[in-house]
């Protein structure tokens, strides 16, 4: 099971560049089952409850693969299927706030689901809507696991990836004061 | 004073002197020569007022605020008008130790003004500052560019009636 | 006790004039040419057998630092540090006014070391006077071509400029010094880049203190030998002390280093005010550095060295005594003032910390503080001293750390409950 | 169809093009010139863990690099180190002081440590003196939920105040400064880290900024009392850690925790710089840059920031059609559809013109396109004029930026032909300033002379310079320098085409971008750029737009459908007097002046459209609002014209009162329900390529699904 879990991890971490092209539709994806790509590891009952012993044991003797296939749970979900084949998802990373240097909650992907129309409510004038899924932000820590997530239930999706990374230049404070008509406008 | 503020510009004198603190610095550098050029503006006004300001930007092609950060920044560019006289005495340890507090307040009795103020005639302002460079001559008092050393607050009534009388 | 014919500034109370025919008469731009000719290296090695150590507070080798000047630059600037502004220090005022031709021998000398081709001499605003005397002895020096194009004949060429300051402490420190000079506010930089890369108009610079340049041409002249056979080993050669404060008679007067303080008080300065036993505390080098109490001063030489062991040191060897009638605290929160007044503002533990220290050191002049705040303020200094940019931090926070040191017991005595 | 299948191909399908090759020219490139040997890596050790980097990194650049994050206050990595708030300070092993991560260069052996004892001491340090003259304002400070000072004291702070001598000597106060009607100063709360004064500097090119007094009684400010008169102005809002600059407009507007933040891109500018829009009860509260490096960086221009106060104000809610008086009168949806939709089909076709304006998007683009041309007339042109002449607008080429936003950095001469690009692209302009000052770039500008917060060659005024240049016959210094370029821009400002000299200076700059093209060492540069000035110009033109009205006014048009265009390009007295003139749109300008039927659209940050910013780069909004009132996203409200069109004989069939009984009651309003409700039936045909699931998925869904 452990070995999954390190296949699975492996998998997460050649992961989609930050480069992707801004647009991109899942019928790209669907020939290469997403599946594939990333499944958790199903752990059964016995596995859970068993002692370290009786778990290495049990590992031992797991020498048997199961071959993920594709899992669509659209049929299942009990999402009505309007918001099934008519929504869709968009799936970035959210933006540093312009206004802070920290980047501690901006490591880790989203997915959300394309505005509804809302309306303010004329009694109370709070912001009404009658789409549920439009509040819906769910988190992942890897593009691919998102994209997983919608293809199983059956969303349309696409990466919106603007490039972010400034190119790496080293920082010079010397340069600061350099003879340089230019360079020397820091006000430092 | 107001109509010196609008249209100030230097004296063909001291535009000469200007031209030539600027050639003390390499080309390309001439915002270099901000301090002296401030100096002499402080020679010909008796301060900095704010149109000089602008006016050695100008010369010296730099944005306003880079002149006015350095009159800021340095004591001895006086932002506003002075007395004929401005008695910077020094309060800083050596001359604390020599009883320098007993000629400053000599000098606050004697002028009937405290520091910061000018006198009523416009001759006097007083001003207190840090270390002068001159310890071993404490207590030390600086008149315009001159020093006045080893003080005694007999010296001090000597100096005013001296400088009053000029 | 230095002899006679070693003093190296024989007009320093200024009995004769400054100018250039009593300048030659005391020695100088005697045999500049030939000295020039030795040319850059010869220059530094014989600075560097010297042990010549500068004279502006740091006491960092000064042939070591011409050493780390670039070989083969466009430019080099050699900047003369004469913002003499260390409460207690008066020397470089007197150099300038008294021995100017020695200070611009120096800095043809220095210039020639390390192949600059243009000197500033960043004077502090408040010496007109003093700036008068310099500007006359380097237009005597221009018009006898000892300094300009083909300095003294030797082929080299040296401009030498004045730059006045115009009060801030601050420029005292070099890199803020040279961004005086480019005029705008002096705002130390960090280091590196040091100087001697990227100084003054981002060209190699070497900055130092008047002393020491004006120091040069008598070490060149007599030989780095005779130099450092001056003082102890590693504190080699004479150093003007300005000794102010309560003595009988405060002076400036060039010594040895090493010599004992006791001597140097009560033989030059007339003693302590009633008595070396009415002695309380002694700051050896400058207010940047931590006091030291009679005890200390009974035996204490000064000189680098020993006096870094006391926990003090030798600045720019400004001694400033203080006699039993000195109310201590107040003495050093006058200097927690001069600190905070001439904080540049740049960075934070210095230009929040200075202010702090002050209102603390305030309320313990008045006794009005809680036990616990000495430590407190002992934790601040601490948090100042070597998180700053530039020096200033540590300058702020040593008198203060000396005062708790070794007055503690008078600050908790005066503690209003 | 085919028509559209066209118009798509170009564009809107390079934009959802799948291959990442196909990307390439959208994206900053490396020049095979600009492949710098690498330099061997210098590694050090940052909390034991290794890292290796290139000589002259600082370590928190380095440590960055391995996910170590050092607070810092001043340090940003767009401006020049000031390494002046000390927070930054590590330890390193073997010197006796802490030091400034964000100055210091690596050393090879380095060992940081960045959560030692020493390093955590002197951040606690640095952190409350900080505090000790910052006010305690929090609870009243617009920055609160959102201040570094905040962030960094919970986290590396102590806790508990020592500052006793706030009951003797208090805090220090500072005078707020007047710096302009868009950032509001509380300087109390300045901790001096200097990131306004160097964005001024260096960026905004606007020296205003500066310190004065010194040490605890510095303050920042400006010029005496002076406007800070920049472009770029409210980039310093977000850039100060603290609460002492703020957005005046949304001072005390909210919290940042109670907003709602969208991604989206603005469309005020031709450049599209992605923006959040931050809204709370259905109201656009701010706006604020997102990051992206191709575009806008992290800057935001002052237009853009500030302007989504006008959302709420003159907005049209409601559809209207003028009375027998001239009079526009509000009246409902299906009225005022029906009432275009009769217009347009009463209309000879060619009779009919489509104007688009500055703001459309383009899927209202496309669809009012389509709509035009089944109707039988292919009179779809633009506000803003290109000329026509040469090549025209059938090469992409030769309306766009070809060298794209980011690359100019890498030009290294920049010719500017009658635009102000300051003016026009502020954040273009602060692109070619970056390159002027670390790059080394020159720039000429042939124009009027304008101050464009950098250096330049100014050429002169004449658009005969233009001619000269173009032949070669110019010995101007400008036409030397372009020439031995190896790889120089040419920028020339579509407002300029619209003068009579207009094609003959765009045929003169092709020329000489044509010239200075074959003589390029790398082909892979692209010389020409022509910078469009309103954000649906390149999509338009993309999807088949004629450039400028001035040929179809003349023709007599019966119908004029505005789709946005407020510009005053159409006006009363060029129309016929018996012209129906529709007009839709989010606000009540020109074009809803003369109106005759005006339809609610809604503005960029109420609905999801795709904008194509002026180097050809296709980007969407997303809706972050509700439109106010009855408007309606366009092209929804485009799409209802072809459905009466081609049921002309049902919708006559249909009795009105179905149709009102089609007005549901949802959610407290009326809103119109057509009769087709999720998939269109088959018999009314797909009604445009644009409802392509690719393209627009959620365009099954209907006209109002409240």
């Amino acid at each position: 099971m452990l070995q999954a879990i390190g296949a699975a991890a492996r998998l997460s971490r050649t992961g989609l560049s930050r480069s992707l092209p801004a647009f991109s539709t899942s019928s790209r994806l669907s020939a290469e089952d997403p599946a594939r790509r990333k499944e958790a590891p199903i752990i059964d009952n016995e596995t859970v409850f068993a002692t370290p012993e009786e778990a290495k044991e049990k590992m031992t003797q797991a020498v048997a693969i199961t071959v993920p296939t594709k899992v669509d749970l659209s049929s299942i979900s009990g999402v009505p299927e309007e918001h099934v084949k008519n929504r869709r998802v968009r799936i970035y990373q959210p933006p540093k706030n312009a206004m802070q240097s920290g980047t501690n909650n901006i490591h880790h992907w989203e997915m959300e689901f394309d505005t509804r129309q809302r309306w303010e409510n004329p009694l109370m004038g709070w912001t009404s809507t009658g789409d549920p899924l439009s509040n819906l932000k769910i988190q992942f820590t890897s593009p691919e696991e998102a994209i997983e997530h919608c293809e199983k239930n059956g969303w349309i999706w696409f990466l919106d990836v603007p490039k972010i990374e400034k190119d790496f230049k080293p920082k010079n404070y010397g340069v600061n004061f350099a003879w340089n008509r230019r360079t020397r406008v820091s006000t430092k | 004073m107001k109509e010196k503020e609008e249209q100030f510009s230097f004296t063909s004198d001291n535009l000469r002197k200007a031209k030539k603190s600027i050639e003390m610095y390499p080309k390309g550098r001439e915002g270099s020569a901000v301090m002296p050029l401030l100096y002499l503006v402080q020679e010909q006004c008796g301060w900095v007022p704010e149109s000089a300001m602008r006016y050695v930007a100008d010369m010296l092609h730099i944005p306003h605020i880079r002149v006015y950060e350095v009159a800021n920044f340095y004591t001895m560019y006086n932002l506003k008008p002075v007395g004929k006289y401005l008695i910077q005495i020094c309060r800083t340890t050596p001359c604390w130790l020599c009883n320098s507090e007993e000629v400053l307040n000599t000098f606050k009795k004697k002028l009937g003004i405290n520091i910061g103020e000018t006198t009523k005639d416009n001759l006097f302002t007083l001003k207190e500052v840090e270390c002068l460079g001159a310890c071993v001559n404490a207590p030390v008092v600086q008149i315009n560019n001159d020093f006045y050393e080893n003080l005694t607050p007999e010296k001090v009534e000597n100096i005013i009636a001296e400088l009053s009388s000029k | 006790m230095l002899k006679e014919q070693d003093k190296i500034f024989t007009n320093l109370n200024g009995k004769e004039t400054p100018l250039l025919e009593g300048a030659k008469k005391r020695g100088s731009w005697q045999k500049t040419k030939e000295l020039l000719d030795l040319g850059s290296e010869k220059i530094i090695e014989e600075v560097k057998k010297s042990g010549l150590r500068g004279r502006g507070g740091a006491g960092f080798s000064t042939g070591l630092k011409w050493s780390f000047m670039p070989k083969n630059t466009s430019k080099a600037y050699l900047v003369v540090n004469a913002d003499e502004s260390e409460p207690g220090t008066c020397k470089d005022r007197d150099i300038s006014r008294y021995e100017p031709h020695k200070l611009l021998e120096g800095i043809l000398l220095a210039g020639r070391a390390i192949s600059a081709s243009v000197a500033y001499i960043y004077i502090r605003g408040e010496f007109y006077n003093e700036y008068l005397v310099l500007k006359k002895a380097l237009e005597e020096a221009y018009k006898e071509n000892l300094i300009g194009k083909n300095a003294c004949k030797s082929g080299y060429d040296l401009d030498v400029f004045i730059h006045r300051g115009a009060g801030a402490y601050i420029c005292g420190e070099e890199t803020a010094q040279l961004e005086s000079i480019e005029g705008k506010k002096g705002f130390p930089r960090m280091k590196p880049p040091f100087p001697a890369g990227v100084g003054l108009f981002g060209y190699p610079t070497t900055i130092n203190n008047v002393e020491t340049i004006a120091m040069v041409p008598d070490i060149l002249n007599r030989g780095g030998e005779w130099f450092a056979s001056l003082g102890k080993p590693n504190n080699t050669g004479t150093k003007v002390f300005c000794i102010s404060g309560h003595v009988n008679n405060p002076c400036n007067v060039e010594e040895e280093l090493g010599i004992s303080l006791r001597e140097l008080i009560e033989k030059y300065a007339g003693g302590v005010r009633g008595g070396w036993d009415n002695l309380l505390a002694v700051i050896p080098g400058g207010s940047s550095v931590p006091l030291i109490p009679k005890s200390i001063c009974d035996t204490i030489e000064m000189d680098f060295d020993s006096l870094r062991a006391a926990q003090s040191g030798l600045g720019t060897a400004a001694v400033i005594v203080m006699d039993k009638s000195t109310d201590i605290i107040a003495a050093i929160e006058r200097l927690s003032h001069f600190y905070m007044h001439e904080s540049c503002g740049q960075c934070t533990p210095c230009r929040e910390g200075t202010g702090w220290m002050w209102r603390i050191m305030r309320r313990m002049v008045a006794g009005n503080i809680k036990p616990g705040e000495v430590d407190k303020l002992l934790d601040l200094t601490t948090q100042i001293e070597g998180h700053t940019i530039c020096a200033l931090g540590d300058a702020a926070a040593w008198p203060v750390q000396g005062l708790i040191r070794h007055f503690r017991h008078i600050i908790e005595e005066r503690i209003v409950t | 169809m085919w028509s559209l299948q066209r118009m798509l191909r170009q564009p809107l399908s390079r934009a959802l093009a799948l291959s990442p090759s196909r990307l390439a020219p959208l994206t900053a490139r490396k020049f095979a010139d600009q492949v710098q040997a690498q330099p061997d890596n210098v590694e050090l050790f940052i909390d034991d863990k290794p890292v290796s980097v290139p000589p002259g990194t600082t370590v928190l650049q380095a440590a960055a690099q391995i996910g170590v994050e050092i607070p810092r206050f001043c340090y940003h990595e767009r401006l020049a180190v000031a390494g002046n708030c000390r927070m930054c300070l590590v330890e390193v092993e073997k010197s006796p002081k802490p030091i400034a991560a964000c100055a210091m260069p690596v050393m090879k052996g380095m060992r940081v440590k960045t959560n030692s004892d020493l390093t955590r001491k002197a951040r606690e340090g640095v952190m409350e003196f900080l505090l000790v003259n910052h006010p305690l304002d929090c609870p009243i400070c617009d920055q609160g939920g959102e201040c570094d000072l905040q962030d960094q004291s919970m986290a590396f702070g102590s806790d508990k105040s020592r500052f006793t001598d706030i009951h003797f000597s208090g805090k220090r106060a500072v005078e707020d400064k007047d710096v302009g009607p868009l950032i509001k100063t509380i300087m109390t709360r300045c901790i001096h880290c200097t990131r306004c004064i160097r964005f001024a500097s260096e960026v905004a090119g606007v020296d205003d900024f500066g310190t004065t007094g010194r040490g605890t009684d510095m303050q920042v400010g400006t010029y005496v009392e002076k406007m800070f008169l920049s472009e770029l102005s409210g980039n310093i809002i977000d850039l100060c850690p603290v609460g002492a600059l703020t957005s005046k407009p949304y001072s005390f507007a909210a919290r940042p925790w109670e907003t709602r933040r969208i991604d989206s891109v603005d469309v005020l500018d031709p450049l599209g710089s992605n923006i959040v829009v931050a809204t709370r009860t259905n109201e656009v509260l701010r706006i604020l840059p997102r990051t992206n490096e191709e575009i806008n960086e992290e800057w935001l221009s002052d237009k853009s920031r500030f302007a989504c106060d006008g959302l709420k104000r003159q907005r049209l809610v409601t559809p209207m059609i003028a009375d027998s008086r001239g009079n526009l009168t509000p009246v409902e949806w299906e009225e005022a559809i029906v009432a275009a939709a009769r217009a347009l089909r009463d209309c000879p076709p060619n009779k009919l013109l489509a104007v688009a304006g500055e703001l459309a998007d383009a899927e209202s683009l496309v669809a009012l396109k389509d709509l035009v041309n089944r109707l039988g007339s292919e009179n779809a042109c633009t506000e803003q004029y290109f000329p026509l002449e040469g090549a025209g607008t059938d090469l992409r080429s030769s309306y766009v930026l070809n060298t794209k936003i980011a690359n100019v950095e890498d030009a290294d001469f920049v010719l500017l032909i009658g635009t102000n690009v300051r003016f026009e692209a502020p954040l273009l302009n602060a692109r070619i300033r970056k390159a002027f000052i670390h790059k080394e770039t020159d720039i000429a500008s042939i124009g009027p002379k304008v101050d464009l917060t950098y250096e330049y060659i100014h050429v002169g005024d004449s658009a005969s310079i233009v001619k000269d240049f173009a032949t070669g016959s110019s010995s101007h210094e400008a036409l030397k320098r372009l020439e031995s370029a190896k790889r120089p821009v040419v920028i020339i400002g579509a407002d300029q085409l619209k003068t009579p000299e207009g094609p003959a200076l765009l045929a003169y700059t092709q020329e000489l971008a044509l010239r200075l093209q074959d003589k390029l060492a790398d082909k892979e540069w692209k010389v020409l750029n022509v910078l469009q000035r309103t954000a649906s110009q390149v999509a338009a033109l993309d999807i088949g737009y004629t450039p400028g009205v001035g040929k179809y006014l003349q023709d007599g048009p019966k119908v004029v459908f505005l789709l946005g265009a407020d510009a005053g390009v159409v006006t009363r007295e060029a129309l016929p007097k018996d012209c129906v003139v529709i007009y839709q749109g989010h606000h009540g300008d020109a074009g809803a002046a003369i109106a005759d039927i005006v339809l609610p659209g809604a503005a960029y940050t109420e609905k999801r459209g795709t904008f194509v910013n002026a180097e050809g780069r296709a980007q969407q909004t997303l809706p972050a609002v509700t439109p106010p009132g009855k408007a309606r996203e366009d092209w929804k409200i485009i799409r209802e014209f072809q459905i009466p069109r081609f049921c002309a004989a049902w919708i006559q069939r249909l009795p009105a009162t179905r149709l009102m009984s089609s007005v549901h009651l949802v959610g407290g309003r009326p809103m119109l329900r057509l009769p087709v409700r999720g998939a269109i039936p088959a018999f009314l045909g797909t009604p445009t390529s644009i409802l392509s699931p690719n393209y627009v998925p959620d365009c099954h869904s209907s006209f109002a699904t409240r």
